[in-house]
């Protein structure tokens, strides 16, 4: 029942990913997943900006520029950004909280292969007759309209893999709140476990709505409903309100984290502890709960009227307030600091700027009158990439680099860090600096061409030659990834030497136990606190003693394998009459296998003192 | 999340002691059970007897939420200790709730 | 303590459910899973009323029509009944009495299957005496779908419940299964403060107009 | 000093407006307002950019300080800070006030832009004294109706200047969005209800547009999304009221005068005609309304909102609609048509003027 890796065939390897409830092996997963995702994402970015490289191209044509949109958006949110960040909680928020898994491994891994599957029943929408077309809000009257099934791969897919999500985030709520390693109080957590457990309690409340809306939308659709038909008493707004009760506070669950991840670079690289500690925990909180009364800045011109939109803007531009406290608290984290600059650290730097830029367009639509002129144009286009990639994708970029060690016991290349980090910065203000002017000169967003001599010919081009740059920073990024895992040279507990938090006191790798005895915490920053006092390590909380560990389990494929059928069912149902056999076929491979989960115990095994003493810091035999 | 019910040792007396507390706690949980059922009653009655809505659906709705409360604190043994996270998750997810709520009676048009 | 230990009365903990790692795990997490579930729940209700006898045709049945007092009374006295033989389940699960937690969950069972009989029952009846149907109208929609997702939960409740009672029946109490035990009880409950709400909004506030 | 002051920041605006409006076509840019709703926009929007300018100078200076002064010179360890409760308070009270600069104006210009009253007040006869248009968005091309002058026309709005416009706004399939980006912000055409709110068009900035403002669809409504434009003609009170009166005239279709346009007109009242009215009156109840009325067509500047109009682009456009404008709802309504019959039509078509 060993999960830890020894020289294994292939066969061996896959199967022990495909049934593995380690959260370390789940976090590769979800890199893996997520990384392909972003490639295919940022693939149809670039489909998208070639089609609008110049006016009246035909490169890709209306129908199919709007399904490449849709998906680019759709990917990117739900199938990359989210994922990539779940990887890294999977990675290292257990570690830095000191526990030896997370609170339920097997719904850790179903959460993954939910929505590794409901990403892959979306993404097969391009060789099964079309993918969805209204866009990544799918708007109710469009996606009623919308004809084939590409709308249908978007509400199945979506609601599949966000079943994925709540468990995950229920998940890393779980383990926060009762595994925290012996003194680890909750003000003594490291921000990035913080923001992980306040963007999990953000997906915790945000999802259920968008289950809802999905549902809605299906039942239309698929079931011959009536929520969204007007002729029939239905109204297409409260599409709209259960998108965006869930859309806001997704870009906060997509942020945070991030900001979670620059929290830990910049103390370490400026070798000095975070600035205002508490009030990061309280603005992080902050924002994570005025992020729910802020949606209708999404609908500004739905003509909620002036009361409403009066309300929400005001509520809106709150927000800046914890969010200046957090760029100023790292700003003096550095300040007094002795920074060093590592990749990592340089992605930190440039984030502060680029998010402040998005940051202060995103309170500028926020006024409602004003918006009226911003809303479904370029600016907003501008307004979001600068805070998603700015804030999310330099953070995934930098994580990538400072976490890869501790992930797979190897450094990634710090030149050809550089380079990429230099060519996606130059790229990313290339592309969409210029598009803020694009939407105030009056270009919609969403438009497959644009017609000449209404003066947008020559930004769009600088767009699009932006994109190119960032695409060679992605190839370089790869060829990194794959000269480092060639080369493969293994390093230490702390490679980057000023390491700060716990998953920096135990080996790179961990052994799939974790901690051999769970270490006690006397303070913010732990590893630091004894460094500081001259040990090497940490201080353990407990005797030596044995350490239940749970089995793995092929189950959370299978039931997420049979949604996926089941999926297919339910869609073909009223075009072909073995829709509705698959369907039920699909359901019952799913329910057989909970219910064979259920009634099957599974004590899951212990690894006994003797295995962990005479072997010192490497995995063991179990 | 420690547990607060810690045993003495002496088994004979931990058991006669904890039943006394546990069929205390049951006749508690039986009169909140009565009062739902009072409760609910006089919900359908006062619909029932056909008075206008002005009275009887605020006073419906505020029987519901004190029957919820009996439900959570009671049933649901809220009133323990050890409950403080569930309350933090479940007051948040009731907030949200009644945003959405009141949203959707007021900027959702006819 | 391991988990699955035989368990004697001597030995039972005050609180079963979290006595391990594992049950505090559970413990916390249904919680948590619960309170997701208001959000889900808020958000039908509020479908619901923002599609109240919004209806294609003046001809169409109304909340007003549809409802009657007998029916709702009964299932709401079915349900509240059953929350409460859960807490008696309960009762005995703690003072580590197996046989009189099983009998008192499996009334709990019934007092749900009778709950579900009445509501499939009164589902055909709008069917059929009223056209009120899923696809009749926005109303109808709305309507199903809020009063199904929980006879949905009624459903998914009662299997758990029922399958909990038949693969521990020869196994007796252990902390293994109590705090499936202690879960399923929440869960129930949990879909009476539902049906709390649904009476009160769905029926009652119906019926006022 | 509160003149100074003023003054000030008067002359600080009008710098600002100065850069802004650097770029941008008259007849399409928020920067270059013609009208006193987008100029509105426009101060919110000016007044908001100097706020976050001075965010952004703030933050800048502490981090290039940061950047400069704090790089890592040798191996000792710098002093552990906590923080600083000044430092803080003053990072969450400067941004709170500047917040309140912003929300204030924001919170009132929402009132204002939303203020329709005037639409409710109707004389005897049902009509209100301001001037109300109906706008309905369809699939790929709009229709406006006077209903107080009982008149319909589609694809160009006309408009008098100088006064408040109002608009009943909605869709007859998907949902789509009113934007006239040089003239005021957008507003939805829902499906599910009416939406109003008012614009109005300076002469001056209509001047500089060369009397033609560019409307767009700013909502995703499927494929040719890109394409659903529309035009704007402001025209001075008097026209406008001459522009009105001339549709209004217009009770029996107009006959063609050349040989060819009559065999074209012929060809359109075998088909055309049952989606395409070429008289104004909007006695035709919605439903039936099914395309863009024509009676003005051939006084308008564009063909389907998106080509310049004269023969060649008619025939573009009858011809094949969809490589125009893909999935609209022309395509494959009528038979394959002979060139010669395009040319008849077109001839037709391009003599349809009300404005002789
Ligand atoms: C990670 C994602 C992310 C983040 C963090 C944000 C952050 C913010 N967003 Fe953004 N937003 C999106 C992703 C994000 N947004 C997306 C994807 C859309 C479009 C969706 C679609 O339509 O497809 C969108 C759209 C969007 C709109 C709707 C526009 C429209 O469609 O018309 C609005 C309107 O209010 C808005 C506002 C804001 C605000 C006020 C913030 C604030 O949180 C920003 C706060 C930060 C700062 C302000 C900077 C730091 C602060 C200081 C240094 C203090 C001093 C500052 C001041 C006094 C101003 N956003
Ligand atoms: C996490 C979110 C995220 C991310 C990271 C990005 C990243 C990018 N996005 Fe986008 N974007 C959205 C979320 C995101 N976007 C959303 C939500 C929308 C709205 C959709 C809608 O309206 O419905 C949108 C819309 C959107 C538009 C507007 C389209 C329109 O309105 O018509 C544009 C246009 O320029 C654009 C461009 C880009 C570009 C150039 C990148 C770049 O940063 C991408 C960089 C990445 C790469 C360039 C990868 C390169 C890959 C390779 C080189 C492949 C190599 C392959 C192998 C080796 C196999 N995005
Ligand atoms: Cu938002």
């Amino acid at each position: 029942m060993s999960t830890n890796a020894q020289k294994k065939g292939f066969g061996a390897t896959l199967w022990d990913f495909l049934t593995t409830v380690d959260h370390k092996k789940i976090a590769i997963l979800y890199m893996i997943a997520g990384g392909f995702f972003f490639l295919v994402g940022g693939l149809e970015a670039m489909f998208i900006r070639i089609q609008l490289a110049v006016p009246n191209n035909d490169f890709v044509g209306a129908g199919l520029y709007n399904e490449i949109l849709t998906m680019h958006g759709t990917t990117m949110i739900f199938l990359a950004a989210m994922p990539l960040l779940f990887g890294f909680m999977n990675a290292v928020m257990p570690l830095q909280i000191g526990a030896r898994d997370v609170a339920f491994p097997f719904v850790n891994a179903l959460g993954f292969w939910l929505f590794f599957f409901g990403g892959v029943f979306l993404n097969l929408s391009w060789f099964l007759g079309g993918a969805p077309d209204a866009g990544w809000t799918s708007y109710a009257s469009l996606s009623l309209a919308s004809e084939g099934h590409g709308v249908d791969f978007y509400l199945l897919g979506l609601q599949i893999s966000g079943a994925g999500t709540l468990m995950g985030g229920i998940n890393f709520l779980v383990t926060i709140i009762n595994m925290r390693a012996p003194g680890m109080t909750y003000m003594r957590m490291p921000l990035f476990t913080w923001t992980t457990f306040v963007a999990s309690a953000l997906i915790l409340f945000a999802f259920p709505a968008l289950t809802v809306g999905i549902f809605l939308l299906m039942f239309d659709r698929l079931f011959g409903s009536n929520f969204f038909v007007t002729a029939a008493g239905g109204n297409t707004v409260i599409w709209e309100h259960l998108f965006w009760i869930f859309g806001h506070p997704e870009v906060y669950i997509l942020v945070l984290p991030a900001f979670g991840i620059f929290s830990e670079i910049i103390p370490v690289f400026s070798r000095k502890r975070l600035f205002g500690y508490s009030s990061m925990v309280f603005a992080t909180v902050l924002i994570g709960f005025l992020g729910f009364m802020v949606w209708a800045h999404h609908m500004f011109t739905v003509g909620l009227g002036p009361i409403a939109n009066a309300i929400f803007a005001v509520a809106t531009m709150a927000i800046a307030v914890p969010t200046g406290i957090k760029i100023f608290n790292w700003l003096f984290t550095m300040w007094g600091g002795s920074i060093k600059f590592t990749t990592p650290m340089h992605y930190a730097v440039a984030f502060i700027p680029t998010f402040l830029l998005g940051g202060v367009t995103g309170v500028m639509l926020a006024a409602a009158a004003a918006d009226y002129q911003y809303h479904d144009t370029y600016f907003v286009v501008a307004h979001f990439h600068y805070v998603i990639v700015g804030g999310v994708v330099f953070a995934v970029l930098a994580g990538t680099q400072f976490y890869w060690p501790k992930m797979f016991g190897t450094m990634l290349n710090e030149a050809l860090g550089k380079i990429t980090f230099w060519l996606f910065f130059i790229g990313f203000h290339l592309t969409f600096f210029i598009q803020h002017f694009l939407g105030l000169w009056g270009m919609p967003r969403r438009v497959f061409t644009f017609i000449e001599g209404q003066g947008f010919e020559t930004a769009n081009l600088v767009s699009t030659i932006g994109a190119f740059f960032m695409a060679v920073a992605t190839v370089v990024l790869l060829i990194n990834i794959i000269i480092t895992s060639i080369k493969n040279e293994k390093v230490g507990n702390d490679p980057w030497g000023d390491g700060r938090t716990l998953e920096w006191a135990i080996p790179s790798p961990p052994p799939f136990y974790n901690f051999k005895q769970l270490p006690l915490v006397r303070g913010l920053d732990p590893l630091w606190i004894e460094k500081m006092e001259g040990k090497k390590g940490m201080t353990p909380a407990e005797p030596l003693g044995d350490i239940h560990m749970p089995n793995n389990s092929f189950t959370p494929f299978v039931i997420s394998f049979g949604l996926f059928v089941a999926a297919f069912g339910a869609m073909y149902r009223l075009d072909y009459n073995w829709g509705l056999p698959v369907l039920i076929l699909g359901m019952a491979i799913t329910f057989g296998s909970m219910f064979y989960r259920s009634v099957k115990d599974d004590h899951g095994f212990h690894i006994h003192k003797e295995e962990l003493t005479d072997d010192n810091d490497k995995g063991v035999k179990a | 999340m420690e547990n607060n019910q810690t045993n003495t040792g002496n088994p004979s007396v931990d058991i006669t002691y904890r039943r006394k507390r546990n069929a205390e706690e049951m006749r508690h949980q039986v009169i909140s059970f009565a009062l739902m059922i009072f409760f609910t009653v006089v919900a359908f009655v006062a619909v029932g007897s056909g008075m206008s809505g002005w009275f009887t659906v605020p006073f419906i709705l505020l029987l519901a939420a004190v029957q919820v409360v009996f439900q959570l604190y009671y049933f649901m043994h809220m009133s323990h200790k050890g409950h403080e996270a569930p309350a933090l998750f479940l007051y948040s997810g009731l907030l949200v709730g009644l945003i959405t709520i009141l949203t959707f009676l007021t900027i959702v048009w006819w | 303590m391991h988990a699955e230990e035989k368990m004697t009365l001597e030995k039972w903990p005050a609180a079963p459910e979290k006595q391990t790692l594992e049950g505090k795990n559970k413990f916390v997490g249904f919680w948590l899973f619960l309170g997701g579930e208001t959000v889900l729940f808020a958000s039908l209700f509020a479908t619901y009323l923002a599609l109240k006898d919004k209806v294609p045709n003046p001809e169409h049945a109304l909340a007003k029509d549809l409802f009657e007092i007998p029916l709702a009374f009964l299932m709401t006295m079915l349900l509240l009944t059953s929350s409460l033989t859960s807490v008696y389940a309960m009762y005995h699960m703690k003072n580590f009495e197996f046989k009189k937690m099983q009998l008192w969950l499996g009334i709990t069972v019934l007092l749900g299957l009778g709950f579900l009989g009445c509501e499939i029952y009164e589902f055909n009846h709008y069917v059929h005496e009223y056209h009120h149907t899923f696809t009749s109208s926005a109303f109808g929609s709305a309507f199903y779908t809020l009063v199904g997702f929980h006879g949905g939960h009624v459903v998914f409740g009662l299997s758990w419940i029922i399958l909990l009672m038949a693969r521990n029946a020869k196994r007796g109490l252990s902390l293994y299964n109590a705090p499936k035990f202690y879960l399923a009880s929440l869960y129930w409950h949990f879909i009476d403060v539902v049906w709390v709400f649904i009476f009160s909004v769905v029926y009652l506030m119906g019926m006022v107009g | 000093m509160k003149k100074l002051a003023k003054w000030r920041l008067f002359s600080l605006i009008t710098l600002m407006a100065l850069i802004l409006s650097g770029c941008g076509k008259p007849y399409l840019s928020t920067l270059q307002p013609a009208g006193e709703v987008a100029k509105s926009q426009f101060d919110l929007m000016v007044l908001s950019t100097l706020i976050m300018v001075g965010v952004i100078i703030i933050v800048t200076i502490i981090f290039l300080i940061v950047l400069f002064r704090f790089k890592r010179k040798d191996e000792s360890i710098p002093k552990q800070v906590e923080g600083s409760h000044k430092l803080e308070i003053i990072w969450t009270v400067i941004p709170i006030l500047l917040l309140l600069v912003l929300a204030v104006p924001t919170v009132l210009e929402t009132f204002k832009l939303a203020d329709v009253s005037a639409m409710d007040k109707k004389d005897e006869e049902g009509n209100t004294e301001a001037l109300v248009i109906n706008v309905r968005a369809n699939l790929y091309w709009w229709e406006f109706e006077y209903p107080n002058e009982k008149i319909v026309t589609s694809q160009e709005l006309v408009v008098p200047t100088d006064q408040k416009v109002y608009f009943n706004l909605k869709s007859s399939d998907v949902k789509h969005s009113f934007w006239i980006p040089a003239v005021g912000g957008k507003m939805d055409t829902n499906t599910d209800n009416i939406n109003k709110f008012w614009l109005e068009f300076d002469s001056k900035g209509a001047e500089a547009a060369g009397e033609l403002f560019y409307g767009k669809c700013a909502e995703l409504c499927g494929p040719s999304h890109a394409l659903m434009d529309f035009k704007v003609r402001a025209l001075p009170s008097d026209d406008f009221d001459q522009w009105v009166a001339t549709m209004q005239g217009i009770e029996e279709p107009v006959q063609a005068d050349t040989a060819k346009a009559q065999e074209g007109q012929e060809i359109f009242n075998n088909s055309c005609i049952v989606c395409h009215a070429v008289t104004p009156a909007n006695t035709t109840p919605e439903a039936a309304r099914q395309a863009p009325n024509l009676t003005n067509f051939g006084d308008r500047a564009y063909v389907a909102g998106i080509l310049e109009n004269n023969e060649d682009n008619i025939k573009k456009w009858l011809t094949d609609p969809e490589t125009v404008k893909p999935a609209n709802k022309m395509t494959d309504t009528y038979g394959d048509l002979t060139p010669e019959q395009i040319d008849a039509l077109a001839a037709y078509l391009s003599g349809l003027k009300v404005q002789k």
